[in-house]
């Protein structure tokens, strides 16, 4: 069985399901990515331009890697932000939770569990509801568009701050749009906790940046439920990427094992960290401490969302404008690992600059890439336990397996072939 | 009249071109309204044969089975507009024009013998005739959902093929180049963006390509006494339209 | 020059503002953003851009704190009046509504200078004057209230002398300011040429001016005269342009020309617009919009088939013959009113005044570089 | 002041298309029609032969579009015939009686057929040129008795490119007109004379001082054409041509349709040849 064009992802990508005799022999997701090769264009460019190279990799989390970039040739150059501009930063990155997770939920996860082919579908029958998602969408895509100059790739970012602060008078209107979409965030969160959820539960490992003082999004150091943690600088030594011939996908291991990063990693993980209104809003619908049913990975970014809103709500109250827009980065040589927590996961940056500020070579982990061996995992779980399925709802089945971890195909493309046997 | 029929497809690109359809809030219903959209992968799981009426594709060409995918949704669409500087001018990922193909696979993969590519990565134009090419990484919202009216409703989409120092002034900005020394490819881009960077106190990078008739030459001496190297000149001209600007470059040479 | 006169001290002008701005006027004055002094409505004299000066070049501009209070002490910046009267985009026409206009604002324009007085005095030759009039730009100058101001402070770009519209300005306001500051203090000088001008300056307390303050503030200005960063040839500017349509000097200045449009876009008497006829996506709703163009812009001059001006040496001649000579043939008088914009805010500094010069010399020599 | 009344400020409001509706629409040829206008609400003033209207297609955009009418008739009709090359003309040339357009005008110089009675006239044609000469030779026959000898010349690409073919045909037969109608390359079906006008301009004989020539037409054919007749004796002011440049508003206020010192939209279309240096002036 092959579903050859998988939709409502973003990216393009096939999933293979073999099976011979009953048994679930190969199930692979494929992804027709071509590859880009970023991690080679990189080489010789100037570290400026690593954020806005990186962007181009993914215009769903742009931000994603605007910061993770920036991160790790801040800690090569040796410098620290000014408190306020990691702030901004950090609204910033609300933006764009906001408007991916809602993107995610309204327009590619919902439909699913509604029995639509998309929104466009379920909004004829449920206009409000869809209209509320697109204004929610649209107030995370504000704060996008008002500090960073548009929402895809923006223009604003730079290793060591922004090229422009925003004033506070220019943030004050983006407060009342917010104050709206808070109340569609909760009732985003009410909405899908209607939903019916499978009951599955995985064991995989699950990991995610952790901070001291808040809910992880825009740096932090790593931990994973197996109890490990561990600095940026040290992912490399757990982290590994093979090469593996049947998908020609690099599939990422922690510490030689399968593990799964996103949303359910970061609730399971860090819960105790969201807001009182984020947690109440997880209990009201079902939720406990930790969540491993990766059905149930929308009503968590849901909640994730009502989170974001309302950070940056309390961002924007407090703001007041940065001293300067940015700390001045001298170039020197040296290596820097950076990660931030994009949407779909943990995303990870190292580059090696020389003393002229040139990258002399860089490394992109995004999260697609380190939850594919998870995915397929559960792929053949999941095909497994449901043979006795028809093949069209087999395949729609596995299908929303997929759709469950948002899985990015465009940020895994720079590690795929696209010239696989199929057959 | 029946509804026109609308497809979306992808090729080498980051997606962010298509979510800009997404991004559309306020317009997006009223757009599903005027038009069925038959095929958009991000978007729907539900695929309508064509033939469309209108294509939109984003991503540019690197692989022989792309190049031969191109030609089947030509046939396929009544117009065909290409959707950013991948689909228009190659992308960044047209860095491997100007680089060892082989070399780069190494450096991204560690089996490189998996891998199989083209060397070049051209824009859609070299495969098939385009009817209508929106620049930009990403594209700018507004331009798009102008194409779109223009073609539902059969006008000339309003897309000036002028510099982005236009933009620049009518929005009432202050030259970053001028008062500040910032290097700025503004007097050589396409407008279309609205003059994001200036707007952010940012010298504008190109994101947009050339303008037709771009005079690169005469703007060097300018972006070097604004402090910029020889090679932060060449990379900035070699980043998200690097083959658009090394065409222009050259037809102001000869 | 015999209008009646009166001095106003700093406290005053502030009163000034206020005073318009309770008689319904948007005071539209200088300001200090991102580097530059812009024009942008003043809610009060606290905005004005007190002790600020500018160094301008060719394709320079930089702020610099002076050493005096003075608000008037800049020559131009990145915008003129045109913004104001000639905005960059505007609504012509809605299908919806259409005997609908929207009612021009009244406006008072705070410190227009010689050079830019004599510009909006351009605009209205082209914009107000035909048989055609642009009936928003008519009804919006017809409610000008405007405070000009004397240039004391001419920059390096300048040259208004040899256009013949400044230092002084030149009638047109409602009441003329110059700045005085020395050990008397700071204070302005008042020309008071109208009647609403008179009615207004009666609501400010304010002195008389002395026969010294107005007889220095008058030398002021006419030092300045003499102190023009720049000047244009002394020959006839029409024929010099006319003449020289197939000057190889064309060339010359295409290979530097960016043909950006950025002198096209500061220039307050650049007029060019673009219509725009938009719908919405259901088609039923269309609009007319008007937004400036640049005679830079390829397709500026698109006919069915391809454009007339293709190179840059062709669109380069019509924008400079159109300034300083065809102007003349189709509005009587010069479009170029001298105020520098085009110097300062070329990004490669093109220079109009250097240009003419080289055109003069004959040859196009290479004296027009920098 | 804002006393003013809405009427009066609409009048102020030149860019303000007037609504017609289209009453008549007569195929010309594989991409021109002709049509027949009436106004839904005041209508425009009369117009000269030579002047243009802005025509708006709704939601498209306007063109400027010669008027082709009869000048001696006392009606309101309003006739254009536009050739659809681009977006805006295609949409006025698939426009259906009972549609509504846009007009504004009429606008810019005339061919001043009063002045030249008692003249002998020339009227050169070339493809679409022929619109805006329509109202000249109509003009004239309206009162035929008032000029001399009236030779119409008109070039087609091929064929079935002439527009009016009928009423050529009627004026062919007449006696009072002696019209010449010429085909660029040879086609079958066609007996006529092949070659472009200047042909047969070569060929006749004019009078110079006592004949007045009309042209219209591509650029290069009325610089061809014009400069044979100053060959042929006529003076560069007794020799009119309508020009054609970029226009957005067609009322002196937008610049673009400039040609060295004229504004083609106001000081033109319609200008003698006097203007022949500026012509010869590359990209000017
Ligand atoms: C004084 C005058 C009289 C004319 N009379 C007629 C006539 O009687 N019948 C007729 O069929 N055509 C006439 N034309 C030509 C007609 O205006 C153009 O064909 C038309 O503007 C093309 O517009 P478009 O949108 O269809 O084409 P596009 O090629 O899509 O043009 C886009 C825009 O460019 C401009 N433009 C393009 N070509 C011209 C042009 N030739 N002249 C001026 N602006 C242009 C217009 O602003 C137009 O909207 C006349 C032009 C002028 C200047
Ligand atoms: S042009 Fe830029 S934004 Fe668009 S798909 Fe390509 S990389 Fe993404
Ligand atoms: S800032 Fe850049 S885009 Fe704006 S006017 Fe200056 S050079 Fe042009
Ligand atoms: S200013 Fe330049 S780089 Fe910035 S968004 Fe616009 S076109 Fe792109």
């Amino acid at each position: 069985m092959t579903v050859s064009l998988l939709a409502r992802v973003e990216g393009e990508g096939a999933l293979r399901v073999r099976i011979t005799d009953g048994q679930v022999e190969r199930a692979e997701l494929n992804i027709y990515e071509p590859p880009r090769f970023f991690e080679a264009f990189l080489r010789g460019r100037g570290y400026a331009e690593a954020p806005d190279i990186t962007a181009r990799i993914c215009g769903i989390c742009p931000v994603a890697y605007q910061t993770s970039a920036c991160n790790a040739i801040e800690q090569a150059c040796g410098i620290t932000l000014d408190q306020p501009l990691t702030v901004l930063r950090r609204l910033l990155y609300c933006g764009e939770w906001i408007s991916s997770h809602t993107l995610h939920i309204y327009l590619l996860h919902a439909p699913d569990f509604l029995g639509y082919p998309d929104a466009i579908a379920l909004a004829h029958d449920h206009r409000d509801i869809v209209e509320r998602g697109l204004a929610l969408k649209k107030a995370g895509n504000a704060i996008l568009e008002l500090i960073g100059g548009r929402a895809i790739h923006p223009v604003n970012v730079r290793v060591g701050g922004f090229y422009r602060a925003p004033t506070r008078s220019e943030l004050a209107p983006l407060a009342e749009q917010l104050t709206a979409a808070l109340a569609y965030a909760q009732d985003t969160v009410r909405w899908v906790a209607t939903f019916e959820f499978p009951d599955v539960e995985l064991d995989h490992v699950l990991m995610a940046a952790h901070h001291e003082d808040q809910y992880a999004i825009e740096d932090g150091d790593i931990s994973c439920t197996n109890g490990v943690a561990f600095s940026p600088a040290e992912f490399p030594q757990h982290v590994v990427e093979q090469h593996v011939p049947h998908s020609t996908a690099l599939h990422a291991r922690l510490d030689g094992r399968k593990y799964l990063t996103g949303p359910l990693a970061r609730y399971t993980l860090n819960s105790t960290q969201l807001s009182p209104l984020a947690r109440r809003s997880a209990q009201e619908a079902g939720l406990g401490p930790t969540c491993r049913n990766p059905f149930r990975s929308i009503v968590v970014r849901a909640v994730e969302t009502v989170y974001a809103v309302e950070e940056a709500l309390r961002i924007i109250k407090n703001y007041q404008r940065p001293d300067r827009p940015s700390v001045p980065v001298p170039s020197r040589s040296g290596i820097g690992h950076g990660l931030s927590e994009a949407p779909r996961g943990l995303l990870y940056h190292r580059y090696e600059l020389d003393a002229d500020g040139l990258i002399r070579s860089a490394s992109i982990v995004p999260p697609t890439s380190q939850n594919q061996a998870a995915i397929e995992d559960d792929l053949r779980e999941v095909v497994a336990a449901n043979l006795a399925l028809d093949d069209p709802d087999l395949t729609t089945l596995c299908e929303r397996t997929i759709r469950n971890y948002d899985p990015c195909i465009s940020c895994a493309a720079h590690f795929l072939d696209l010239t696989l046997e199929r057959q | 009249m029946s509804t026109p029929t609308l497809a979306v497809w992808k090729f080498a690109s980051c997606d962010g071109c298509q979510l800009t359809l997404l991004d559309c809030e306020d317009e997006l219903l009223s757009l599903a309204g005027q038009v069925r959209i038959a095929h958009f992968l991000e978007a729907s799981s539900a695929v309508q044969p064509g033939p469309y009426d209108v294509s939109l594709v984003e991503g540019s060409i690197t692989t022989s089975g792309d190049a031969e995918r191109i030609r089947h949704i030509r046939a396929e669409s009544g117009k065909l507009v290409t959707i950013g500087a991948c689909a228009t001018a190659g992308g960044i990922q047209a860095l491997r024009n100007f680089g060892d193909v082989a070399e780069y696979a190494s450096i991204v993969y560690a089996s490189p013998q998996y891998i199989d590519t083209l060397a070049t990565s051209t824009p859609i134009s070299a495969h098939v005739p385009v009817d209508f090419e929106l620049r930009g990484c990403p594209i700018d919202r507004r331009q798009l959902l102008e194409v779109l009216t223009a073609f539902l409703v059969g006008r000339k989409p309003d897309i000036p093929d002028t510099s982005v120092c236009t933009e620049c002034k009518r929005r009432g900005l202050t030259c970053v180049m001028v008062a500040d020394g910032t290097p700025c490819l503004g007097p050589v881009t396409h407008a279309g963006c609205g003059a994001l960077c200036p707007a952010q106190s940012r010298g504008c990078y190109g994101c947009f390509g050339p303008m037709s008739g771009a005079n690169i030459p005469a703007l060097l001496p300018q972006l070097r006494s604004c402090g910029m190297r020889e090679d932060d000149i060449n990379r900035i001209f070699a980043t998200f339209n690097v083959a658009a600007f090394s065409d222009e470059a050259e037809k102001d040479q000869g | 020059m015999d209008s009646p006169t009166a001095l106003l001290d700093r406290a005053g002008l502030d009163r000034l503002i206020e005073v318009l701005r309770a008689d319904g006027y948007t005071v539209i004055g200088p300001t200090v953003r991102d580097n530059a002094i812009v024009l942008a409505e003043l809610d009060s004299g606290a905005g004005l851009p007190a002790g600020w000066g500018v160094r301008t070049g060719p394709g320079q501009y930089r702020l610099y704190r002076r050493d005096d209070a003075a608000v008037f002490a800049h020559s131009a910046g990145p915008q003129s009046w045109k913004n104001v009267l000639h905005p960059a985009r505007r609504r012509l026409w809605s299908s919806d509504s259409p005997d609908e206009y929207e009612p021009a604002p009244k406006y008072a324009l705070l410190g227009v200078r010689g050079c830019d007085l004599a510009a909006i005095g351009t605009l209205a030759g082209v914009l107000g004057a035909g048989a055609h009039p642009d009936g928003a730009f008519r009804r919006t100058h017809s409610q000008l209230f405007v405070v000009a101001a004397n240039c004391t402070e001419p920059g390096e770009v300048c040259f208004c002398t040899s256009m013949g519209t400044g230092p002084a300005a030149g009638p047109g306001y409602d009441l003329g300011l110059t700045e005085r500051i020395d050990e008397a203090g700071h204070r302005f000088v008042v020309d008071i040429a109208s009647d609403a001008g008179a009615r207004i300056m009666a609501r400010i307390s304010h002195n008389d001016a002395s026969s010294e303050d107005i007889a220095q503030a008058r030398a002021q200005v006419a030092a300045a005269a003499g102190r023009m960063g720049r000047s244009m040839p002394e020959v006839d500017l029409r024929a010099l342009l006319r003449d020289n349509r197939e000057s190889p000097h064309w060339q010359d200045v295409a290979d530097r020309c960016l043909t950006c449009g950025n002198c096209t876009m500061v220039c307050p008497t650049c007029f060019c617009t673009t219509t725009e006829d938009v719908t919405d996506l259901t088609g039923d709703h269309a609009e007319r919009w008007q937004r400036w163009a640049s005679c830079f812009e390829l397709d500026f001059s698109y006919v069915h088939g391809g454009n007339v001006r293709q190179s840059g040496a062709s669109r380069y001649r019509q924008w400079m013959t159109h300034k300083l000579s065809t102007w003349y043939d189709q509005f009587g008088s010069s479009g170029c009113v001298g105020c520098g914009r085009c110097i300062a805010w070329c990004p490669v500094g093109i220079d109009i005044t250097a240009e003419a010069a080289a055109l003069a010399a004959g040859s196009g020599a290479d004296d027009a570089h920098r | 002041m804002s006393t003013e009344s809405a009427a009066a400020a609409v009048e102020s409001e030149p860019m303000v298309p007037r609504p017609y509706r289209v009453a008549h629409r007569v195929v010309e040829t594989h991409d021109s029609v002709t049509l027949h206008l009436t106004p839904l609400s005041t209508p425009l003033p009369r117009f000269r032969p030579g002047q243009f209207m802005m025509v708006y297609a709704h939601g498209i955009g306007e063109a400027a579009i010669s008027i082709s009418g009869d000048p001696s008739t006392q009606d309101n009709l309003v006739i254009h015939t536009i050739r659809a090359v681009g977006a805006v003309t295609a949409a006025l040339h698939d426009t259906r009686p009972g549609a509504v357009i846009g007009l504004r005008g009429p606008y810019g110089t005339s061919w001043d057929i009063e002045s030249a009675a008692r003249h002998d006239l020339v009227v050169v044609a070339g493809g679409v040129g022929l619109a805006p000469l329509r109202s000249v030779v109509l003009g004239v026959l309206a009162a035929r008795e008032c000029y001399g000898r009236v030779t119409l010349i008109v070039g087609a690409r091929t064929p079935a490119e002439f527009l009016y073919r009928g009423e050529l045909d009627s004026w062919a037969a007449r006696s009072d007109l002696d019209v010449e109608l010429t085909i660029d390359q040879p086609a079958a079906g066609w007996d006529g004379p092949v070659g472009f006008v200047t042909e047969p301009l070569h060929r006749l004989h004019f009078d110079g001082g006592r004949t007045i020539a009309f042209l219209c037409g591509p650029e290069p054919m009325m610089r061809f054409s014009a400069q044979l007749l100053v060959d042929k004796g006529l003076a560069p002011t007794d020799i009119w041509l309508s020009l054609e440049r970029n226009m957005k508003c067609g009322i002196a206020l937008c610049g673009h349709c400039q040609l060295g010192p004229l504004l083609v939209c106001r000081d033109g279309p319609v200008v003698d040849y006097r203007v022949a240096p500026l012509l010869r002036i590359k990209e000017l």
